[in-house]
């Protein structure tokens, strides 16, 4: 097994330079991603190898970047689509939700929407507004579409290739505030499949599940609470739509307690649903509500006091102590 | 109409004027090609009319008026060109192939699309306004790719020219100079809004500000359009970039079968614009330059209440899909929730789950 | 107490009028709203009767039918917006999201965001694509958003009033499909708060809550549920966003049992919302799993079968069934 | 730079130039305030820049190479003008009186706006590029209906000129004949992106294909752009509808400080536009014509310096929010999930709650 040691920006960069070598129709089309090499390099010296052709500066129009995916993709082209930030996909939503989603169904499956679109998401960068924004529950809600979100480099690494190979549109969250981060990546096979839900700790007392950049945070609560004799499970859902809930009910059934974690605020979001599907899958061995641990419902405030806003060690302990309290 | 910015090979009349940048060198027999098209399309437009008062269709977009604007440019396209249309180019897909009952599918309900884009080099109806154009720039981006000496052709109307989506395409189109032809229907209404308000002045100027050219064509006159299509997709297959063409014509009927044009328009408007039919002037030039005769138009009539006749048993025998056909192509590859859906479908009785 | 009997249609066009008579400064923009009086026509005659500067036909572009809202809102005007269908407010997405949402935030209260968006909204009426779509857990997310829908004439009558005269930006959801029905209007008071939720029926058995064209399929649940001695209380949400809880806690305290009906898909939406809230504010006291009824995961189906994709009767029913089955 | 298309007044050398449409009336007097409003625009942008490298900011957008363009434009503004810029548009804060240090409130990352657009008349930042174009052409349409003698302008950049908003605000702005004038600073660069890539012809003529007009003047001529700044005001006033005014410039710095030009640009383009400098142009042209001397100049950079020291004290002043302070106007009216996050941050101790 070859591993290598890298941060998740470079794995990403490795993934899709290997996913270009592999199919000559691979495209990457995004704002800056040529010679800068996007704003956070994550296509550094792509442009310079695979050539303009293959590795697209777009004009600044993030509905065309996605509308013209889709005239690729009908071509037979598979475009990695690179949204600058969260905040500016919005412009795009339209295509994606209106056309992404539906042209495999309009088309009775003539049409492959064979497309990547890839969102540095979440926050903690000290960034301004539209900068650190977590739309993931848009698009999980939206029919057609999957999403997706590493938390490791060697998860990045394998699934931006797995998501270029997959047949349906991905939308492909990536924790911006992890890409610096290194990890350790087994260059020769990928850990799990790219729906797959992975237990990263196990525990018996309650379960905690969170995706992307939150994944770290739980662990170092796990951490911190197994000083204190609790014993948390981490479940990294990897997978936002379809959620992999086999691990979690598994889980679940096993501590009967539930905690969520996300960047987002709760409101009908990605931890509403996994609140709801395991209540009803899990509901007599659940000893207490499932609690989510969420951004508030507030736009992103400025970074000064983003910590405060995202889900921290502290806040996350404090609702493992609230569901493990429940019945005391 | 009288424009100077207007290409026009045929008066409203029948008569030839010419024009010098453009003329037709088609001969009769194509000429009455385009002829046998119009008729075919109109009659199967009024056809899908009667089937939709008689409860037979959900809805129906005529296209009465707009047959020479899309037998002229259908009639301009290779078989190896794609071509991303609106909701209302049944003349388009008439010229592409697609047979005349799959047109009627999302009409009648039964479909979101109806045909097989990829077999027909057709795409499905787009009805966001705007969006396929985007499509259609992306699509010519993987023609240039792919170094294939094909055009791409994308449909939209007066209305939707103000969507950003399609003013971003202009923007890529001359950006990537990709062998795309835009190809705009000025049919002077969007559903109750007059071409007036989405630009004061003429819709083709619009593309030389982007940096690509722009040409009004009569729109009701086939051989004009027919020319100016031919040159653009030529143009733009032979990698000259892209161009707008603005076809200045009218939509003689209701914007569909739910609208009512009575309440925001007047009545000696269509009546100006019926002297301008599309039909009519190819008929007479054909009658009086060609010789055709009355048999051989009376044939033609034949030929499309064969195609009408046929058309309407098509739609009739197509029954109510099973709903769990729903669960079908929504993704390509298994996905837990359409399981899901499948499952309690067949549990609850809705289907039997056939297939 | 002045009452007579009307659509919702007509209620909403004299809700409208009225609000512009009351107030100069509330302005209509929308495509095709002025001669044509909109496609469902619920501005009929009001371009007529206020001119061509107030009820405003737009040239057909939703960004730009918001982001001119937003404008005319600095400026001090209340504009409402009519989206022609549901599924053609993606394109305004992005002012939505970005701009109406956030703006008053932005300006540390500067701006007034004082503008509706109408939409209409679910299906039922055998249309094509695009225009039977249940797009309101996009917007309940977002936080800065209010999102509202009328399940009854008097309610539309009211709700538009009031909403018009809020100060915080709404989206207003109207149930197509019940454009057309008739119900009385108290022409002298308002029935409720705008973000009330309202029993519309009581009962002992299960809580069954919905919003716009739902409600009415659920009390016609009910009364087959009679029938067979089956008690359901029947909770109309109205407001989406911000829901009202108390209501809904007070009655799943006394039932034990809850479904939810919502045309959406299930994966993080309003009604995953509902379930969760409610199961961590009534947890010892449900007897069953919080369950959904929704539309399926997919794009909306053509019409000759979305009877079988919108919850009717019968799928209510089914899930009354199995939450009353889940003990015995 | 030689184009007969631009407008320009006086020369990289500060030497006038006469041209047919446009003269400056302006005295010596006016023209030094011009001079002292760009130095002290570029020593704020230069404090910024440093107080970002000390870590006391977490981002800046330099003006440095845009001061004419934006201070040229700034001072045609009447007071009741109101104005949507972008992020970059330091100088026009300037000129509207927003004080330094509000402008600075979002590159500590303290707020998203910064300062009471009302107050001002200049909008809070707009970071989504294009957006504003919208609110601008809407509040015109407010002035409109409000009969006021009253103009808008916004800004955006060569790159958010390929967004869609910005282009379906070149629609509505026509459409409604919209008191506002389009200000766009091609400033050459979107980021890494050429402008080159956004338009293969002048963007200024864009606006002409929407049926309005479009100038490109020279954006580093501080007397060009307020001439044709307050022809195209005074005609929005006065019910000429809207202009597009693209002011030709250069980004002389970095996109923000945490960009790294070298990788897409060569040292040598910036070169050649630094002997095209805004502020020496002027100084020269004050010194031969005018007779300013030395001490004049100094006397501005030693305003300057003031300003930027109190700047930098306002600054490192702005203490972190209390995290409290999120949950304010966030609605206008109360919101349970608002008082439920404030009940949980004082309950976590996050926050003491007061306010
Ligand atoms: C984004 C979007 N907004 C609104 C509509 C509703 N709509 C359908 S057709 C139409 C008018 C379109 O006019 P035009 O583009 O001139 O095409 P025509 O119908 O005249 O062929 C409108 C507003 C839509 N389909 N998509
Ligand atoms: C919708 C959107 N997409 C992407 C971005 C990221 N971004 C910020 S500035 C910028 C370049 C803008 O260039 P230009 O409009 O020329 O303005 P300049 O920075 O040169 O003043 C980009 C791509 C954004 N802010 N908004
Ligand atoms: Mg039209
Ligand atoms: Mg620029």
């Amino acid at each position: 097994m070859a591993t290598t040691t890298m941060t998740m920006a470079k794995a990403l960069n490795d993934g899709l330079r290997r996913a270009m070598e592999k199919n000559k129709k691979v495209l990457l089309m995004g704002e800056d991603i040529g010679k800068l090499g996007g704003v956070f390099r994550i296509t550094d010296g792509l442009q310079k190898d695979f050539g303009e052709d293959r590795v697209i500066d777009a004009p600044l129009a993030e509905s065309a970047i996605v509308g013209t995916a889709v005239g690729l993709a009908i071509r037979g082209y598979r475009t990695v689509c690179e949204i600058q930030f969260d905040g500016f996909v919005y412009p795009a939503f339209d295509q994606i939700v209106s056309q992404v989603a539906k042209l495999h169904k309009r088309s009775d499956g003539s049409y492959t929407m064979g497309l990547v679109i890839r969102i540095p998401f979440q926050g903690g960068i000290g960034a301004i507004e539209h900068h650190s924004e977590s739309p993931e529950a848009y698009f999980a809600q939206t029919a057609g579409l999957r999403v997706v979100s590493c938390s490791t480099p060697n998860d990045a690494y394998w699934m931006i290739q797995q998501a270029i190979e997959h047949d349906d549109p991905i939308i492909f969250c990536e924790p911006k505030s992890r890409y610096w981060e290194k990890g350790e990546v087994d260059l020769d096979t990928p850990p799990h499949g790219l729906f797959d839900a992975v237990v990263r700790r196990e525990g018996s007392d309650v379960t905690v599940i969170g995706y992307g950049s939150s994944v770290k945070t739980i662990l170092r609560a796990a951490d911190t609470a197994a000083a204190e004799n609790l014993s948390i499970e981490v479940i990294d859902a990897r997978s936002i739509a379809p959620l992999d809930l086999g691990p979690m009910i598994k889980s679940v059934e096993k501590t009967g307690r539930l905690v969520v974690v996300q960047e987002a605020p709760n409101t009908a979001s990605v931890g509403s649903e996994i609140v709801t599907e395991l209540t009803e899958r899990c509901f007599y061995s659940l000893r207490a509500p499932g609690i989510r641990v969420s951004g508030y419902h507030v736009p992103y405030p400025p970074s000064r006091i983003e910590d405060e806003y995202r889900p921290n060690v502290d806040r996350i302990l404090d609702a493992v102590d609230r569901v493990m309290g429940f019945e005391s | 109409m009288i424009d100077e910015e207007l290409v026009q090979l045929l008066t409203p009349e029948g008569e030839r004027v010419s024009h010098p940048d453009y003329q037709s060198t088609l001969g009769g027999d194509e000429i009455f090609g385009f002829f046998r098209d119009m008729a075919i399309v109109r009659r199967l437009c009024n056809e899908s009319t009667s089937l939709q008062r008689q409860g037979q269709l959900a809805l129906w977009a005529p296209v009465q008026g707009q047959e020479a604007a899309q037998i002229g440019a259908g009639r301009a396209l290779a078989p190896m060109d794609f071509t991303f249309p609106s909701y209302r180019e049944h003349g388009i897909a008439w010229c592409r192939g697609v047979p005349p009952e799959d047109m009627l599918r999302i009409f009648r309900a039964v479909s979101n699309g109806g045909w097989d884009p990829q077999k027909y080099r057709h795409s499905v109806p787009t009805v966001v306004l705007g969006n396929q154009a985007l499509h259609a720039v992306g699509y010519a981006m993987g023609v240039q790719r792919d170094g294939a000496e094909e055009a791409v052709m994308t449909f939209f109307g007066d209305g939707a020219s103000s969507q950003g989506d399609v003013l971003e395409s202009f923007v890529w189109a001359a950006s990537f100079n990709a062998p795309v032809v835009f190809f705009c229907q000025n049919n002077q209404w969007g559903i109750s809004t007059p071409s007036s308000l989405q630009s004061k002045v003429p819709l083709f100027r619009r593309a030389r500000g982007f940096g690509f050219p722009g040409v009004r064509v009569d729109g009701n006159d086939v051989l004009a359009v027919h020319e100016v299509t031919k040159r653009a997709l030529e143009n733009a297959r032979l990698g000259g970039g892209p161009t707008l063409i603005e076809a200045y014509t009218y939509r003689m009927g209701a914007h569909t079968t739910s609208d009512d044009p009575t309440r925001y328009r007047i009545d000696a408007e269509v009546e100006v614009w019926k002297h301008r039919d599309p039909i009519e002037r190819v008929k007479s030039l054909l009658v009086h330059e060609y010789g055709f005769k009355t048999k051989d138009f009376d044939e033609v009539g034949d030929e499309a209440d064969v195609m009408a006749l046929k058309l309407r048993e098509d739609v009739l025998a197509m029954g109510r899909p099973d709903p769990i056909t729903m669960f079908d192509d929504v993704y390509a590859a298994p996905h837990p929730l359409i399981d899901e859906g499948r499952r309690e479908m067949i549990e609850l009785g809705i289907s039997g789950g056939s297939r």
